[in-house]
């Protein structure tokens, strides 16, 4: 508790969660093939926990589920989050989190890319490119302090 | 050793003129107290006991025989000798000892205190015995305590030691409370010294127990910050019980007791309060919870003007705590107690409007807080205002003086942010906020004039704003969901509702209703018309619901749908209502010319009204006479017609009579002895004697006498036994079956050659219900024995006659044989075995052996309609425990025949589900490699229920599945690739999710392996399967975390 | 409309009366600007100060490190007997380092090429510690906040 | 597109994404790493391709790039755990025979000098080191610590024939370092990438540099020598480099690795789109030096289920191309023009 004078964004705004998905008669089918759709891929990530506070990227509107473009048959996912607030040094986490989330949940074939939104950071580049090059990924996932950092955002809290 | 030999003096001087010694006893023991002081032998006490209690000796004799010993020179011998004493002392029964005995004791173990340490411990034993015998005499507490207090040093002691002189101080405060009172001061402070510094959990828990008994009935005012000292050291509880203590005494335990004692005198007030403040802006978060709890335990006793010197800080400190959000609970906890002192601060204060005195200063304190909360107030989107409105709402519900405050300032703010807010999120969370306030409002509020002050600014507006949420084209239901919240509210609001606007809700209400698609805006208007009939009633009644009824009766579409919610409205309002709507259903179902379709809707409905009303004893009767007979004449007259006519009559319909079974099984078991003894009568006399007159009927053609059991007897007329069902089956088992022998035995022969389906099961059941409970005798086991020629020989077994109808024959043949063994094995009747034998015999038949796994089912589940507890079955415990070792044999045996493996798995799926999880625990090790097999099978649907057993088994970390860890895994993986079935995916997703729960050093090994595995997984078609593939991957990855890091 | 005059009239009669006082309103902003801005002047060179003060704190730190580090070691290699050849390279490089260090300006640390100059000095002085088959390096003491990988 | 990519054979055994391929000179031998931590050597075995040795235990975490000395005798592998191993076959056996150790954090890439006498390495910690080699006692002298880029170095390769190093960087540049009076310094920077440039690779003549980028291009770079024909200024004596073709709008995603065959002069191209690109120059331009075509001779989309990180054409069989990815497999390829 003691960090929490520390916070970049000590009271941010919050928002309402989406419902459970419903669960339609066809995904109960066998023989339907359900593609994988953007509130599939937004039920992924909405539950990251923010690394900051005891909220869910989703409630602080960091994901949306409008920003999530998802391309089943062309194997590509885009995500555009939205940090808190314009000089979160959490953005990279964040970004982070929802790559590895998005790595160990979606099938291999898809081609995942992680931005800012547009005019949302101050270092929005730097922290796209870090992102999106997979080398220095791979290795943050080999860092044991940073794995486990990430893992907190992505162990579900009850 | 010169003291010890003087201090032997006391004793010798008391025993010699007290006791006339008697050498002869005193040689009796010598020798088992001899053995027993040499520590050779400890029976001694027993025997001793034993004699003492059966008066072949005294005590007195006893206590002499054992003079050397305790007037030794050996302080070993003499501890010894006084531990003996105790032993045998405490050994003896609770009244044995009188009074004067108890005295002449006491004043030996008071004068052995004096005696070496060593002894102590014994001597306090010997008093502690003493003061658990009945015929303690009171005065001799003081003395006791007073030599307690001044000769042991307590906290000196061991455990027990100390645990017994706790012991004795409650005994004491038991026995002679106003003699201790007496001691005055001597006895606090003695107590206060002896308990200081006290550290043992276990004596602890004892002494704050006894603790308020002490600060009540004592003078303490002199000490009281002692007192407090001694308790508020332990504040707050930092204890984490010992892993498998078998103490059980848990932090919350210790927590709840201490915080009995701090709130147990408003004298605590002055030192408490300020520890408590300080607590609360702890970090620890246990630290804050005890906090919170101790204050709504203080805030009631402690004296208001106590309370309100504090109030702004805890405000300010719940308000904090709800800002932050650290946990969930931790909220509720500072909401409860803000509730509760603003309660303790309100107490004599009528309304808040006089200023002066304590609630001038409530007042002042509700106007900071309001202005405080005023901004976040305005700002419906931003988060702040919910922890604000929770508080608020606190506040309100409290005090009639707060609620009035509070809603005064904040309803008409939060009304005018409607207004600026068009945004539905934010108007939702308006709304919700108002609907709580004025919620609490209702507890409190009683004066019109109140309401009007409230709702002054906007009384004529705020009506018609409510129901601008409910308008159609609002889009979002959610909206319409508040706003019917709301509204629900303000309809209670007295001054509100004036015709007009009663007019204008009652039209919205009733739209809604009427058109509304959304399920849940129309459960949300169902409560909203509920809280408005609770009011008003009659208009209710003469409006919305004459509307609705109307609706209904036109058979329109979606008029099942409203006479459901229409159910759901009267009973949740009055059994007025609810009476009134029954009789209408009534006349409707009369209604020969309706089709079955609508008797089905209306019969259902009426089942949820009889059930509510039956609820109520007093409704029973008046339910008798106005459904169950009137039900029961019709489908008897119905049966009177030709079965010509019968055949297109509703009345004769099997889904409609299974219908109003449903309705007699609602009501009958709610029925006490003499109205259930005169319905079974009836029912008998109808059904099995054919005698009409007690329903007022007459058969109007004697060409077709009314013979319903008689299996020869037309089928319009047999099926009427699904109506007699739950009558003869629901009844408590104290009332007396009339001629049961030949109802059984009739039931038994449709059940066995009736050809009508319906008919047969039924009657099947209906006997099974009443065997089931009838008294064993005669009478009983003549019918079993009938059933094994009928049934068992002739059916099962035997060539059954004509061989075309031999298929459905033997299939009715089973059944009622399953219905009669559940009966016999539920009551573990004598026959329960040979009939249950029988039927696992037959999972090896070639013929019915296939449908006999899922009947083993049926001997365990609840079947709800006959053989349920709520039905006043007669059921053992432990009989699913018994059928199940019973069958489990006969279903392993299957496993060694190649070709009833799949049988043998079904009968397990049908098994296990309902027994029990001890039972399952302690039986499954053996099964289990046959449940790993059996998901072997090619075709795995069948082990599905398997699969969700083995999840839930997992989780348990079960050591006999552990073992089976590594055969396990690459089964269940195979299985999550199951194309045929997304059920097996995902079960076996889950067992394999389930599978991290083992111990890391099982499971890590084979990390990469699952991981890597269950990528493909992540794109199955299915987009459940996925979903189950990411938990279950999850898990796995995360499981490194546990070592590294 | 009579209300209209009176008041216009009330206004001219008392304009330069009460012109101090509007005026007043501009000229204390004037004044308080004048203020604000000599403050805030003082403020930003005491903040600027300090920042340098800390950053050359800090390169001093480091520079210092690495001195103290070879200026040692230079010792050490010299004692060696002749012809360990071991020994030349990693002299030679110490010798280049230590002028290095003792050549920095003390001035415009803003210039590219001064830490151009930083950046060989660390250069080389792991280049020295390879050669000599010591793990070291100088870690600062301040951790700067954020997040990166 | 005139020419035909063959799949010859899936080399399976990975146990996470292969990051780099590498023939041993003699064209015998190829050697991959990746996320396993190990180095795997493959050889032929009749027809058939077979693992013939695992590295393990030499790095704890990912292995980066793999490189053959020139005498095929030494197998240098870069690591993420900062270290840099020497594996030594000359008893037959690869064994661990030296570990390099000085960068601050992951080691990217590593490359012999055509002599076989220098070694360099790169990292994340932005530095560019150099190693003097004295094969007899495994002895390994830090020669220079070059940090001149300003953020990480990607990857580095020797020029043919000349003791140049060229080195590229996440800071979308690529940087040229020789040595002099003993000590190495960096004398050109090319710029032109918008983004990461992942690898470079020199033709067989050493005069031509090609690099592929995060950018989605290709860049061919010439080398002019101080007074060269085309008047190309050049500073201090040094050779100046300029971009002379740029190839654009093939890989839809990042090229992760670029290969410049010395034999056919063929250059191969792998990316993020899972495809593998071959290019062909068209001899028939005149001025090839500086205004070279280079065509598209076979586009092979799907050759492989996720990412290619790795090609690498054989040194001795002509068109005999490697390709590795994140789908854990190395694939064997070979090219055939239908003109020849």
């Amino acid at each position: 508790m003691s960090g929490r004078e520390e916070l970049d964004n000590v009271n941010p705004t919050i928002h309402g969660k989406l419902g459970e998905r419903h669960i339609l008669p066809t995904e109960e089918d066998d023989d339907v093939a359900d593609a994988i759709d953007t509130r599939e891929v937004f039920d992924l990530i909405r539950n990251i926990n923010d690394p900051e506070h005891p909220l869910t990227l989703e409630e602080l509107n960091v994901v949306q589920q409008a920003e999530v473009e998802v391309d089943d048959p062309g194997n590509v996912v885009k995500v555009t989050f939205t940090p808190t607030i314009p000089h979160c040094s959490m953005a990279t986490l964040i970004g982070l989190a929802i790559r590895v989330k998005l790595i160990r949940s979606l099938p291999s074939r898809f081609k995942v890319d992680i931005n800012i939104k547009p005019g949302t950071h101050v270092s929005e580049n730097a922290v796209n490119k870090q992102l999106a090059d997979k080398e220095r990924v791979a290795a943050a996932l080999e860092n044991n302090h940073l794995l486990e950092v990430v893992n907190q955002c992505l162990t579900q809290r009850d | 050793m010169s003291w010890s030999v003087h201090s032997a003096k006391p004793y010798r001087l008391c025993i010699i003129h007290i006791f006339c010694l008697d050498k002869m006893a005193a040689t009796m023991w010598t020798e088992i107290i001899e053995n027993y002081v040499r520590g050779e032998q400890k029976e001694g006490v027993t025997s001793i006991t034993a004699e003492i209690t059966n008066g072949q000796q005294t005590v007195e004799n006893f206590v002499d025989s054992m003079g050397t010993y305790l007037m030794s020179t050996e302080t070993r011998i003499r501890a010894k000798g006084v531990e003996l004493m105790s032993e045998v002392l405490t050994s003896l029964p609770r009244a044995f000892l009188n009074q004067q005995q108890i005295q002449v004791l006491i004043e030996f173990l008071c004068a052995r205190l004096l005696d070496h340490h060593s002894i102590t411990q014994h001597t306090l034993k010997g008093l502690l015995a003493m003061s658990s015998q009945s015929s303690f005499p009171p005065s001799s507490s003081v003395q006791v305590m007073t030599a307690i207090f001044k000769e042991v040093q307590v906290q000196t002691m061991l455990q027990v030691d100390r645990r017994t002189v706790y012991n004795i101080v409650v005994n004491l405060l038991r026995i002679s409370l106003t003699e201790l009172q007496g001691m005055g001061s001597e006895f606090v402070l003695g107590l206060l010294h002896a308990m200081d510094g006290e550290k043992d959990p276990r004596n602890l828990i004892l002494l704050f127990n006894i603790l308020p008994t002490v600060i009540n009935n004592f003078k303490i005012d002199m000490f009281i910050e002692e007192t407090f000292e001694v308790v508020a050291c332990y504040y707050p509880v930092d204890f984490h019980p010992p892993p498998n203590d078998p103490y059980g005494i848990s932090r919350e335990k210790l927590a709840l007791s201490l915080k009995t004692c701090l709130s147990s005198t408003p004298k605590f007030a002055q030192f408490c309060l300020p520890m408590v403040m300080e607590k609360l802006s702890s970090d620890l978060q246990t630290a804050r919870l005890d906090s919170y709890q101790l204050l709504q335990a203080c805030a009631p006793v402690y004296s208001q003007g106590d309370m309100m010197s504090y109030i702004e800080a805890i405000w300010s400190y719940c308000r904090k705590e709800l800002m932050v959000g650290a946990s969930v609970e931790l909220d509720q906890e500072a909401v409860k107690t803000l509730g509760a002192v603003v309660k303790a601060v309100s107490t004599g204060i009528q309304s808040t409007s006089s200023g002066g005195g304590g609630d001038g200063d409530l007042n002042s304190f509700l106007r900071n807080i309001l202005t405080e909360c005023r901004q976040h107030l305005c700002e419906p989107d931003h988060r702040m205002i919910h922890p604000c409105s929770k508080l608020l709402v606190a506040v309100a519900t409290a005090s009639y003086p707060a609620c009035i405050v509070v809603l005064k300032y904040s309803v008409p703010i939060l009304l005018d942010q409607f207004h600026i807010f068009d945004q539905t999120r934010e108007r939702m969370v308006l709304l919700d906020i108002i609907q709580r306030l004025l919620h609490s409002g209702h507890d409190h509020i009683k004066e019109a004039d109140d309401w009007r002050a409230i709702h002054a600014h906007h009384l004529d507006t705020v009506v018609t704003t409510v129901l601008s949420t409910l308008a159609k084209d609002q889009g979002v239901p959610d909206l319409r969901k508040a706003g019917l919240g709301t509204l629900g509210e303000l309809v209670q609001v007295p001054v509100l509702m004036d015709q007009s606007r009663l007019e204008l809700v009652g039209q919205e209400l009733t739209r809604i209703l009427l058109e509304e698609a959304n399920v849940d805006v129309r459960c949300e208007c169902i409560k909203t018309v509920s809280c408005f009939a609770s009011r008003h009633t009659e208009f209710v009644k003469s409006t919305i619901l004459t509307t609705l009824w109307t609706t209904v009766q036109k058979g329109e579409s979606g008029y099942q749908r409203i006479v459901v919610d229409m159910a759901t409205i009267v009973t949740n309002t009055s059994d007025d209502l609810s009476r009134s709507l029954t009789s209408e259903l009534m006349v409707e179902i009369a209604k020969t010319e309706l089709n079955s379709e609508q008797h089905l809707v209306y019969l259902a409905t009426l089942n949820t009204l009889t059930a509510h009303l039956s609820s109520t004893p007093s409704n029973l009767e008046s339910l008798l006479s106005s459904v169950v007979h009137p039900l029961m004449k019709m489908v008897v007259s119905a049966t009177l017609q030709s079965s010509v006519e019968a055949g297109n009559n509703p009345h004769c319909c099997g889904e409609v009579l299974v219908a109003m079974a449903e309705v007699f099984r609602t009501v009958v078991p709610k029925l006490d002895t003499s109205m259930g003894s005169k319905l079974c009568q009836c029912a008998v006399d109808v059904f099995l004697h054919g005698n009409l007159t007690s329903l007022e009927l007459t058969n109007p053609n004697t060409s077709v006498p009314f013979s319903p059991l008689d299996p020869r007897a037309p089928v319009h007329q047999t099926q009427l036994v699904t109506v007699l069902q739950p009558i003869v089956c629901s009844l408590r088992r104290d009332i007396h079956m009339p001629s049961s022998k030949q109802l059984m035995s009739s039931l038994l022969h449709i059940a066995a050659h009736s050809r009508a389906w319906l008919a047969s099961t039924w009657a099947a059941k209906g006997l099974a219900g009443v065997v089931n409970k009838h008294p064993a005798g005669s009478a009983l086991d003549e019918v079993l024995v009938e059933a094994e020629v009928l049934v068992e020989a002739e059916s099962l077994l035997g060539q059954a006659m004509s061989s075309g109808q031999e298929g459905p024959v033997k299939q009715q043949a089973l059944m009622a044989w399953v219905l009669l063994t559940k009966a016999l094995v539920m009551r573990s009747h004598p026959k329960a075995t040979t009939f249950l034998t029988t039927l696992l015999r037959l999972l090896e038949d070639a013929e019915l052996g296939a449908q006999v796994p899922q009947t083993l089912g049926m001997l365990l589940e609840d079947m709800g309609d006959v053989l349920s507890e709520g039905l006043h079955a007669d059921v053992k415990i432990m009989y699913k425990q018994r059928v199940f070792l019973q069958a489990l044999p006969f279903v392993m045996a299957l496993f060694n025949k190649d070709d009833l493996q799949t049988r043998a798995i079904t009968a397990l799926c049908h098994l296990l589900p309902s027994i029990p999880r001890p039972v399952l625990l302690a039986e499954l090790p053996p099964i289990i490699p046959r449940l790993v097999q059996s998901l072997r099978v090619t075709d795995p649907r069948p082990t599905l229920p398997i699969l969700d057993i083995l999840e839930s088994l997992l989780e348990e970390t079960l050591p006999s599945l552990v073992d089976q860890a590594d055969t396990l895994l690459p089964t269940l993986l195979e299985l999550s690739a199951y194309q045929a079935s997304m059920k097996v995916r995902i079960a076996s997703l889950k067992c394999v999710g389930a599978i991290t729960s083992f111990p890391h050093h099982l499971v890590y090994p084979h990390q990469e392996t699952v991981v890597r595995s269950l990528a493909p997984r992540l794109d199955d078609k299915k987009r459940l399967v996925r979903q189950e593939a990411g938990k279950a991957r999850t898990k796995w990855i995360l499981l490194q975390q546990d070592t590294k890091g | 409309m009579a209300r209209f005059q009176e008041d216009n009239d009330s206004m001219c009669d008392e304009d330069d009366i009460f012109d101090s006082v509007v005026m007043a309103e501009e000229r204390c902003q004037a004044a308080g600007y004048e203020d604000g801005f000599k403050k805030g002047q003082e403020l930003g060179r005491e903040q600027g100060l300090v920042m340098g003060m800390e950053k050359g704190g800090q390169i001093g730190d480091e520079l210092g490190f690495y001195f103290g580090f070879i200026v040692t070691w230079r010792a050490l290699l010299k004692n060696k007997p002749d012809g360990d050849k071991d020994v030349p390279r990693p002299l030679k490089i110490i010798e280049s380092l230590i002028d290095i260090i003792k050549e920095l300006p003390q001035e415009e640390p803003n210039s590219v090429k001064y830490w151009d100059i930083i950046q060989k000095i660390r250069a080389k002085f792991k280049q020295v510690a390879s050669l000599l088959k010591i793990s070291v390096n100088y870690t600062p003491k301040t951790e700067h906040k954020g997040f990166s990988f | 597109m005139d020419g035909k990519l063959q799949p010859i054979s899936t080399l399976s055994g990975h146990q996470d994404r292969v990051w780099c391929v590498s023939w041993n000179p003699t064209g015998t031998l190829l050697a991959s790493c990746g996320g396993d931590k190990t180095v795997r050597i493959w050889g032929k075995e009749g027809d058939d391709w077979v693992c013939k040795k695992i590295l393990q235990d030499g790095h704890t975490r990912t292995v980066r790039r793999v490189a053959w000395s020139p005498c095929g005798q030494l197998l240098a592998s870069a690591g993420f755990d900062a270290q840099t191993c020497i594996w030594d076959r000359r008893s037959g056996e690869f064994e661990c025979t030296a570990t390099l150790e000085g960068h601050e954090n992951e080691v990217k890439s590593v490359a012999w000098s055509q002599s076989g006498s220098l070694l360099a390495s790169c990292s994340r910690d932005k530095s560019v080191w150099i190693w003097e080699v004295d094969q007899e006692d495994d002895d390994y002298q830090c020669a220079s610590v070059l940090s001149i880029h300003s953020q990480d170095v990607k990857n580095i390769a020797w020029q043919p024939g000349r003791e140049i190093l060229a080195s590229c960087s996440y800071d979308n540049t690529i940087r040229f370092f020789h040595e002099e009076d003993d000590d190495w310094s960096s004398f050109a920077t090319l710029e032109g990438h918008e983004s990461t440039v992942w690898a470079i690779s020199f033709d067989k003549t050493g005069s031509r540099l090609a690099s592929s980028s995060d950018d989605k291009t290709v860049k061919i770079w010439q080398e002019y020598q101080p007074g060269n024909p085309e008047g190309v200024v050049t500073t201090d004596n040094m050779p100046e480099w300029k971009c002379v073709c740029t190839l654009s709008g093939h890989h839809s995603r990042t090229v992760f690795d670029i290969n410049w065959c010395h034999q056919t002069g063929l250059i191969a191209t792998c990316s993020a789109d899972d495809s593998i690109l071959i290019f062909k120059e068209d001899e028939s331009i005149q001025d090839r030096r500086n205004q070279p075509t280079f065509d598209l001779a076979v586009k092979t989309s799907r050759a492989h289920t996720e990412d290619v990180n790795g090609v690498c054409w054989n040194p001795k069989q002509p068109g005999l191309l490697a390709s590795c990815s994140d789908d854990g497999s190395v694939k064997l390829w070979q090219y055939t023009s239908e003109l020849s």
